[in-house]
């Protein structure tokens, strides 16, 4: 554990949070700029995953477990979200035969 | 004696407010004569019981009685017992009120018979007299203002009486209006004596008078805002046109109200401030020149006036002009002997039209009528009396209060009295017109069967007859050997002002000048309307544009109409239309609207669109960010 | 014990109507239980000199459910509980539908405006304040002429803004309190409040009133108001509600923010003034006579504004005076009017006249009400408006003239309006109009013999304020 | 704590009771499950246990707000009783999602530790994606699903990087660790700090539909079936204030000066957008959901007013907007039935011609909403105004005023067609069961009003 910490360590921490910020901001534009749904819930699924590593890294940096415990309960939601949303798309595919984001503007003003 | 007044003082108003109460409530069950035989008698026992009062007056060896009835308002300092206050000025009017008033009304059953509304005419008659009453007895000023609103709206009942006629209505609202114009002056006049005296009874007022310098800013305030009460009342320039408006209301109320009684109120009132009005000479001289110019614009419009009663009115409007001026020059007692003689001979004069108007079947143009003197002898001779008095012809009435009041002009300053004797003489010219063409010459209107009226009509007109020829016997100038009765009994009330006398040879080469000059009018108008029988024109011929604006009465209706009541229509609209609905309204709805278009905006914000709420949602992060990096 | 008698029997009666169901019943119970009030008040006025009713309501708030009563809240209970009786007679002629409804609603709003005058406690009052309008807007609402959905809303709209201001007002007020915060005026009254505040604060504060009164710029609610609202709806409007302004300013800006009024005295008094001779102008071109008597109303209220704001001895006393006088001339004013227009099934001027050959009782009636109205000595509108010019030209003669201006324009414009609906040549179209029945004298005489009464006989209603008068005098520092 | 693990098991056992294929059971034993905790809840009061490494603190607080959150999913269980009888499937799953979700938010009102507060946000959520879409051949509903689980998975990126990056600066995640760690910048924070408060501040302001986050909500409280649409309004609501409050109260106040700015801008933002939006408004699903905004406004007032009594304001004012509320929506649908379908603003026309009742208890229930006295809704604007007022926040406070001048316009909109004739006269029929709902909300509406002021919390 100790050996992974300090591995971690070696590079420096704001590498780490560049990184996941870099991350977050391309889920972030895939999130805003795609139309195909499964698309945009990959995205989201990217930023998900950006927040993990950033919490791992400082997880490892405060030599603080808590912070790589929060990331599994995260994968859990995440998965659970994921289905959730899922299963929305494929209602939605059922319904108007398509996973197009533009076509729900229905509900407006 | 005292304890006498005290107990039936309340009597006066008493019977003719008992009297309108029946003939009011039970108009609908009261038949024929019945309402005016109630409201003659009610007015008579008035008139019985003020006869009681001024001798017991006189026998009590007092000046004057107050008599409290209750309290009426109490606040503060401000205590106003509903009080009546018997003193020979003010039974001097009751007797006058009453008296010609019971006449009137005996006179009224003959001329109002068989009208609808008959019941309804003595009950406001009877609410009328009432009313005057109150105004000549009360105690204090507010009392005196009841009465005096009270008139003025008895008097707006009975010019739109017969209510049917548009114009009648606009003639009743238009007098009640400039009444009101000025009742506000007077209503702050007698707030301002409140306020100065912290009272406004009559004996306390006058009591402190003394403390004021005379010709004080204050003094000549209160004056002037009670001049213009008077004004409006006693119908002086410029708020005198409804008076002759006024004629559309029934002859007897003419007689009553527009010659008699209520149009003197102001002159009673002012009479009744002597001590107010002697500390304020300035407001003297502005009435000099109020009641002057009246009296002459009035007798020249009079000239050209073809509807009897138009004539009368306009020299109502005339006389009261001189009453004014007789006020203005501080001889008040020589204003109220001249109220008194006029209270007579143009009732009487009234009178007589409404008998001629009855005889005509309601015709009142004067060049419609001719040769009634033989048909209508009891109205003819009854009339020339009045006209007599009128004229200033001695003896009778009018001749010596005018003379009284042409002397006292004199005595201030002979320019008055040259402007006040060429007024005397167009009155005189106009109401020898008036009488030449009625009852001179032939018949004009074929259609009308002109008859002597009732005697029910004829005894009034007798009784005042001869008061109009004799009642100048009142108070006979010690020129003539005489004592001056009225101004001396009158004196306890009234403080005139003191003016040099004229030598004895003075006056009466004054008095022959003018009776000269009344003579040669007199002639003069004989040769025009009986010799030449000239008939004036109908109202279409084209006249001499002076003559014309005579006819039209200087254009002082048109000139009104165009100076205040069309403005204030305009004024009216335009406060609706652009100020409430454009301005204030549309403000008010333009929040409203904004707010509401605002919201369809805020709407729209709602695009519905997914990406363009991650967009804003990412938008405001970052402008959060930026927001709290920054701050 | 006796105020929580006189607060909650209306409302009690009221509710107990809803569960009925015979239009008759219903009107007599409830013009019963209006006249038991009214016998109620009487006596107190007679007998009790003062009496109290508090219970805490919340602790932890500092705010108590306290009734009391001075000279002015008897005036205004005595006003409210005299109108009623006939506010709710007035509704014996036409079959409504839902008459327990109705009922229910008039006598709530009774008992909200009792509330209003016997609150002890600025949060109290806030909510009965509130109160009143509930049942008068489903009163408008409901019963209401043309275009009453949007007229309405905006009445309650504009209305409400007002007394949310005012609402600030008290929680500003609760906060400056010392020690437990409280809103019981009695704390409001001790409050020393820094002049700079107190100048801002009155507006909050008085926005409200004068709002309801209404005063000029802010009136632009009442005469459409006005004009749709039904019979009994615009008698409740004219009669009382809009006193409750007088009431709630005198209530709170004399005794509470003195300095405010110093300040802004002479504004609010031109301003109530500007509406006094405005309305009485409009009012003159007005064509449809409720609208017009709208306008006449507010030239009266605000006369009496100006009254207020002048605060000395006679304007007081004239102020609550009028206040008396000015609810019953207006009640019975839109009582003969509506019987007008029930006659002719128009409310415009120019097609009305000639209905005295018809009705002359009717006209008879409506003329000494118009006399009223126009302050005709001997009337209780004179008193009152006399005793106010006095107040006013006090204060300074020119807004005595400019008061004044009322009886003349009054004049003008209320004859105008009596000779339009009732002289003039016989119309054809009313020949066959009823005169007045017997309803309607049971309605109008004794409004008249009061207008007569109190015109004659004043001294009772002078009585009954002179203390409070007095005390009310002595709040602001002569200046 | 039993009473979380109690609700789970009952979620489980309606769950189970689908098979049964009984509707009738379903609502009375789920109310039965609820009351059961709502008891065991009442208990702990003041004993002020902690559980999970104190990851979790179940004070009176939570305990309040837990009560009122049960009694109002109470009331829309005994609405359910009606709603979903035209439903043939998937009745019990209804239930029982909406009972994981009030486990979610039993988790939001007693954490103390960020990870809870994410997974009581998570387990809220996850069920309301679901239960919004429940209509599942409507497109409105999958829309409006969509929409719910997009924006609000969206913005839960952004609340875990806030927690991230927090995480990072102080190296835990207990909120009172991390209140201390904050006090020692002394207001001055470092920007990482900061960013991270703001993003998890912001991840919280999206589940309350605070603008300019709000903008999921109109369109999925529309879309969603009503009866979760009611769920949403006042649970989530009452759920998310809580953990907004303890957030704050329990971690971040004194707020640092600009994230405080922040807050009262999205306060003034809310205020106004909910309140422009909802004038011109003609859905009444949307009405209700910008009015909600409105409403998270004024609770956002009260909150930020910091004082001893905010936390009993809230809970006051959240329970009493719940309590008005539900039994609108439950006239709503009435209506909605009794005018095919449609879900504009006049189809209240004629309801007081037809249930004259009705139609006063819509008015008590308006009223509340608008704050007019004598409802409990006024009390409780009252009360917010005390507070922001007495803090001192006067300008804002006459800004509030002036929006509630404006709220009072929609709702009484909407009174006056409920007084209106209709053009349309179709019968409307109240069950007894939710009229007596309806009437007992009203009652309480008045009663709380005038008799209860404040919750000791």
């Amino acid at each position: 554990m100790k050996d992974i910490s300090s591995a971690i360590q070696l590079i420096p921490l704001e590498n780490y949070v560049f990184l996941s910020v870099a991350l977050f901001s391309i889920g972030m534009m895939g999130v805003l700029f795609r139309r195909n749904t499964i698309a945009i819930l990959m995205c989201l699924e990217l930023m998900f995953n950006s927040v993990n590593l950033l919490l791992t890294a400082f997880s490892a940096y405060h030599s603080d477990p808590a912070g790589q415990v929060f990331v599994f309960f995260i994968m859990i939601v995440a998965a659970a979200e994921v289905a959730v949303g899922l299963s929305i798309i494929v209602m939605m595919k059922r319904n108007v035969d398509s996973v197009d984001i533009n076509l729900l503007n229905r509900l407006k003003w | 004696m005292v304890a006498l007044i005290s107990t039936i003082a309340w009597l006066v108003p008493a019977f003719p407010l008992l009297g309108f109460l029946i003939t009011g409530l039970a108009k609908n069950r009261l038949k024929n004569n019945q309402a005016g035989i109630i409201a003659s008698t009610l007015v008579s026992f008035s008139f019985i019981t003020a006869v009681i009062l001024f001798f017991s007056l006189r026998s009590s060896g007092q000046d004057s009685v107050t008599v409290t009835l209750f309290n009426w308002i109490s606040a503060g300092d401000l205590k106003i017992p509903f009080a009546f206050l018997i003193d020979h000025l003010s039974i001097t009017m009751m007797l006058i009120v009453t008296g010609v008033g019971a006449l009137i009304h005996i006179y009224s059953i003959g001329y109002m018979h068989g009208d609808e509304r008959v019941n309804s005419f003595f009950a406001q008659m009877n609410l009328f007299t009432f009313s005057m009453l109150l105004l000549v007895m009360g105690a204090n000023y507010l009392i005196l203002f009841i009465g005096w609103e009270g008139v003025g709206f008895c008097s707006y009942l009975l010019i739109g009486f017969w209510f049917k006629n548009p114009a009648f209505n606009y003639a009743a609202r238009k007098a009640f209006v400039m009444n009101r114009i000025g009742d506000l002056g007077f209503i702050l006049g007698i707030i301002l004596l409140f306020f100065t005296f912290k009272s406004v009874s009559f004996t306390e007022v006058f009591a402190q008078a003394g403390t004021l310098q005379a010709g004080a800013p204050l003094i000549t305030l209160i004056t002037i805002l009670l001049l213009v009460g008077a004004v409006g009342k006693s119908a002086q320039i410029p708020l005198y046109t409804w008076l002759p408006d006024a004629m559309a209301g029934p002859t007897p109320v003419s007689a009553l109200i527009h010659a008699a009684t209520m149009v003197t109120a102001g002159i009673y009132m002012i009479a009744r401030s002597s001590i107010l009005y002697n500390l304020a000479p300035i407001t003297l001289n502005i009435m000099i020149g109020l009641g002057l110019a009246t009296a002459i614009f009035a007798a020249v419009i009079g000239l050209r006036q073809n509807d009897i009663k138009k004539v009368l009115a306009y020299s109502t409007v005339s006389q009261l002009g001189y009453m004014f001026l007789a006020l203005g020059l501080g001889a008040y007692s020589s204003a109220v002997f001249h109220l008194t003689t006029h209270a007579f001979f143009k009732a009487l004069l009234f009178l007589g039209a409404g008998s001629i108007i009855h005889a005509m079947g309601g015709e009142q143009d004067i060049r419609k009528m001719g040769g009634l003197r033989k048909k209508m002898p009891v109205t003819y001779f009854t009339f020339l009396a009045a006209t007599l008095a009128i004229s200033g012809i001695p003896p009778f009435s009018g001749f010596f209060s005018k003379d009284l009041i042409l002397t006292k002009a004199f005595e201030n300053n002979p320019v008055l009295y040259v402007l006040a004797l060429g007024g005397a003489l167009i009155t005189c010219f106009y109401m020898f017109r008036l009488l030449y063409l009625v009852f001179f010459g032939d018949q004009r209107l074929s259609s009308a069967h002109p008859h002597e009226s009732p005697r029910v009509m004829t005894i009034p007109l007798i009784i005042l007859s001869i008061l109009s020829v004799f009642g100048g016997f009142l108070n006979i100038p010690e020129l003539f050997g005489g004592k001056s009765g009225l101004g001396e009994f009158l004196h306890s009330a009234i403080i005139s002002k003191v003016t040099e006398e004229l030598a004895g040879s003075t006056e009466i080469g004054l008095i022959i000048s003018s009776l000269a000059l009344l003579g040669l009018i007199i002639l003069l108008a004989y040769r025009t309307y009986v010799k030449k029988a000239i008939i004036p024109a109908e109202d279409s011929k084209s006249l001499s544009s002076f003559s014309k604006a005579i006819t039209n009465k200087f254009y002082i209706d048109e000139i009104y109409t165009a100076l205040f009541e069309r403005p204030f229509g305009f004024l009216s609209d335009f406060f609706f239309y652009n100020v409430e609905n454009k301005v204030l309204d549309a403000a008010v709805d333009g929040i409203g609207t904004a707010t509401s278009r605002l919201g369809g905006l805020a709407r729209k914000l709602q695009a519905g669109n997914m990406s363009f709420y991650l967009f804003a949602m990412v938008g405001g992060i970052l402008l959060f960010i930026i927001f709290i990096l920054i701050v | 014990m006796i105020l929580l008698i006189i607060l909650l029997l209306p409302i009690v009666t009221g509710l107990f109507l809803l569960l009925l169901r015979n239009p008759a019943t219903v009107r007599i119970i409830a013009l019963t239980s209006a006249i038991v009030n009214l016998l109620i008040t009487l006596g107190l006025i007679i007998s009790v000199p003062s009496a109290s009713y508090t219970v805490n309501w919340s602790h932890f708030m500092g705010t108590q459910f306290s009734l009391g009563f001075d000279g002015i809240s008897l005036i205004m209970i005595l006003l409210t509980n005299l109108l009623f009786p006939f506010i709710i007679l007035s509704g014996f002629t036409r079959a409504h539908i839902k008459i327990p409804v109705l009922n229910f609603l008039i006598l709530f709003t009774q008992s909200a405006l009792l509330g209003v005058f016997l609150a002890q406690n600025a949060f109290l009052f806030y909510i009965f304040w509130e109160l009143t309008l509930i049942p008068v807007y489903f009163i408008l609402l409901l019963w209401g002429g043309e275009n009453r959905r949007a007229i309405t809303l905006k009445f309650f709209i504009y209305t409400l803004t007002g007394s949310l201001f005012l609402l600030f007002g008290i929680i500003y007020l609760f906060t400056l309190t010392p020690g437990i915060h409280t809103t019981d005026f009695s704390a409001f009254n001790q409050l020393h409040i820094p002049a700079a505040t107190q100048t801002w604060l009155f507006w909050i504060l008085f926005v409200a009133f004068a709002i309801k009164m209404p005063v000029f710029p802010f009136h632009t609610w009442q005469p459409s108001t006005y004009t749709m609202a039904s019979k009994q709806g615009v008698m409740i409007l004219a009669g009382v509600l809009t006193k409750m302004g007088i009431y709630g300013a005198l209530r709170f800006l004399f005794p509470i923010v003195p300095q405010g009024v110093v300040y802004w005295q002479n504004t609010v008094i031109i301003m109530c003034l500007i509406g006094v001779v405005y309305a009485s102008v409009i009012a003159f071109r007005q064509t449809n006579i409720k609208r017009l008597i709208a306008f006449s109303s507010m030239a009266h209220i605000s006369l009496m504004a100006a009254a207020m704001f002048v605060l000395n001895y006679y304007s007081l006393q004239g102020l609550f005076f009028q206040v008396i006088s000015h609810g019953v001339t207006i009640v019975a004013l839109f009582y003969v009017v509506h019987l007008v227009q029930e006659r002719t099934g128009t409310l415009e001027l120019p097609q009305m006249g000639g209905l005295k050959h018809a009705a002359p009782n009717m006209a008879i009636l409506l003329l000494i009400v118009v006399l009223g109205s126009i302050a005709l000595p001997l009337t209780a509108g004179f008193v009152g408006e006399f005793l106010i010019i006095t107040g006013l030209a006090q204060f300074s003669i020119w807004f005595a003239i400019l008061g004044g201006s009322t009886m003349i324009l009054g004049a003008i414009y209320m004859l105008y309006a009596y000779q339009r609906i009732m002289l003039g040549d016989i119309n054809p179209a009313y020949i066959k109009v009823k005169d007045i029945r017997a309803l309607d004298f049971f309605v109008l005489i004794p409004l008249i013999a009061l207008i007569l009464i109190l015109g004659i006989y004043p001294q009772p209603i002078l009585n009954l304020v002179e203390e409070s008068v007095k005390a009310m005098q002595n709040l602001i520092p002569v200046n | 704590m039993s009473a979380l693990i109690l609700l789970t098991v009952f979620g489980i056992i309606v769950l189970y009771l689908g098979f049964a294929n009984n509707k009738k059971i379903l609502a009375p034993v789920a109310i039965t499950g609820l009351l059961i905790s709502m008891f065991l809840s009442i208990k702990d009061w003041n004993l002020g246990s902690k559980y999970f490494h104190d990851m979790m603190i179940i004070d009176n607080f939570s305990i309040a707000f837990n009560v009122s959150m049960v009694i109002i999913t109470i009331l829309i269980f005994l609405f359910g009783v009606n709603y979903y009888k035209r439903m043939e499937h998937h009745v019990a799953e209804q239930y029982a999602l909406m009972i994981f979700a009030l486990t979610g938010a039993f988790l939001m009102t007693s954490f103390s530790n960020l990870i809870m507060l994410f997974l009581g946000i998570e387990i809220l959520s996850i069920p309301l994606y679901i239960l919004a879409g429940g209509k599942k051949s409507s497109f409105r509903s999958n829309e409006a699903s969509f929409k719910y689980f997009l924006l609000g998975s969206f913005a839960t990126t952004f609340f875990l990087f806030g927690i991230a990056l927090v995480y990072g600066a102080s190296a835990t995640f207990y909120l009172p660790e991390i209140k201390t760690y904050i006090a020692q910048f002394n207001g001055h924070l470092p920007p990482m700090l900061m960013v991270g408060l703001l993003f998890i501040l912001i991840g919280v302001s999206f589940k309350v539909a605070v603008a300019p986050f709000h903008f999921w909500s109109p369109d999925v409280y529309e879309g969603s079936p009503t009866l979760v649409t009611a769920f949403m309004a006042t649970v989530v609501k009452t759920a998310g204030f809580a953990a907004f409050y303890r957030l704050l109260g329990m971690g971040l106040l004194p707020l640092p000066g600009p994230l405080e700015k922040t807050l009262w801008v999205m306060t003034m933002l809310s205020l106004l957008v909910g309140n422009l939006a909802a004038l011109r408004q003609t859905n009444f699903k949307r009405l209700l959901a910008y009015s909600a905004i409105v409403h998270t406004g004024f609770m956002m007032l009260a909150m930020l007013s910091q004082h001893d009594s905010s936390a009993s304001v809230l809970l006051y004012y959240t329970f009493v907007y719940s309590l008005a509320t539900v039994p609108l929506f439950i006239i709503f649908i009435y209506m909605k039935r009794a005018s095919s379908g449609l879900e504009e603003l006049s189809i209240f026309r004629g309801l007081y011609k037809q249930k004259p009742w009705m139609a006063v208890f819509m008015t008590i229930l308006l009223m509340s909403l608008a704050g007019l006295p004598p409802t409990a809704g006024f009390l409780a604007k009252y009360r917010v105004f005390i507070l922001s007022i007495s803090q001192g926040y006067l300008a804002i406070s006459i800004f509030a005023i002036v929006m509630a001048i404006i709220g009072v316009y929609y709702y009484f909109y909407v009174l006056r067609e409920t007084f209106s004739e209709s053009d349309n006269p179709n019968p409307i029929e109240i069950s007894r069961l939710n009229s007596l709902l309806i009437v007992v909300c009203g009652v309480a509406v008045l009663l709380l009003g005038i008799f209860v002021w404040s919750v000791p919390i």
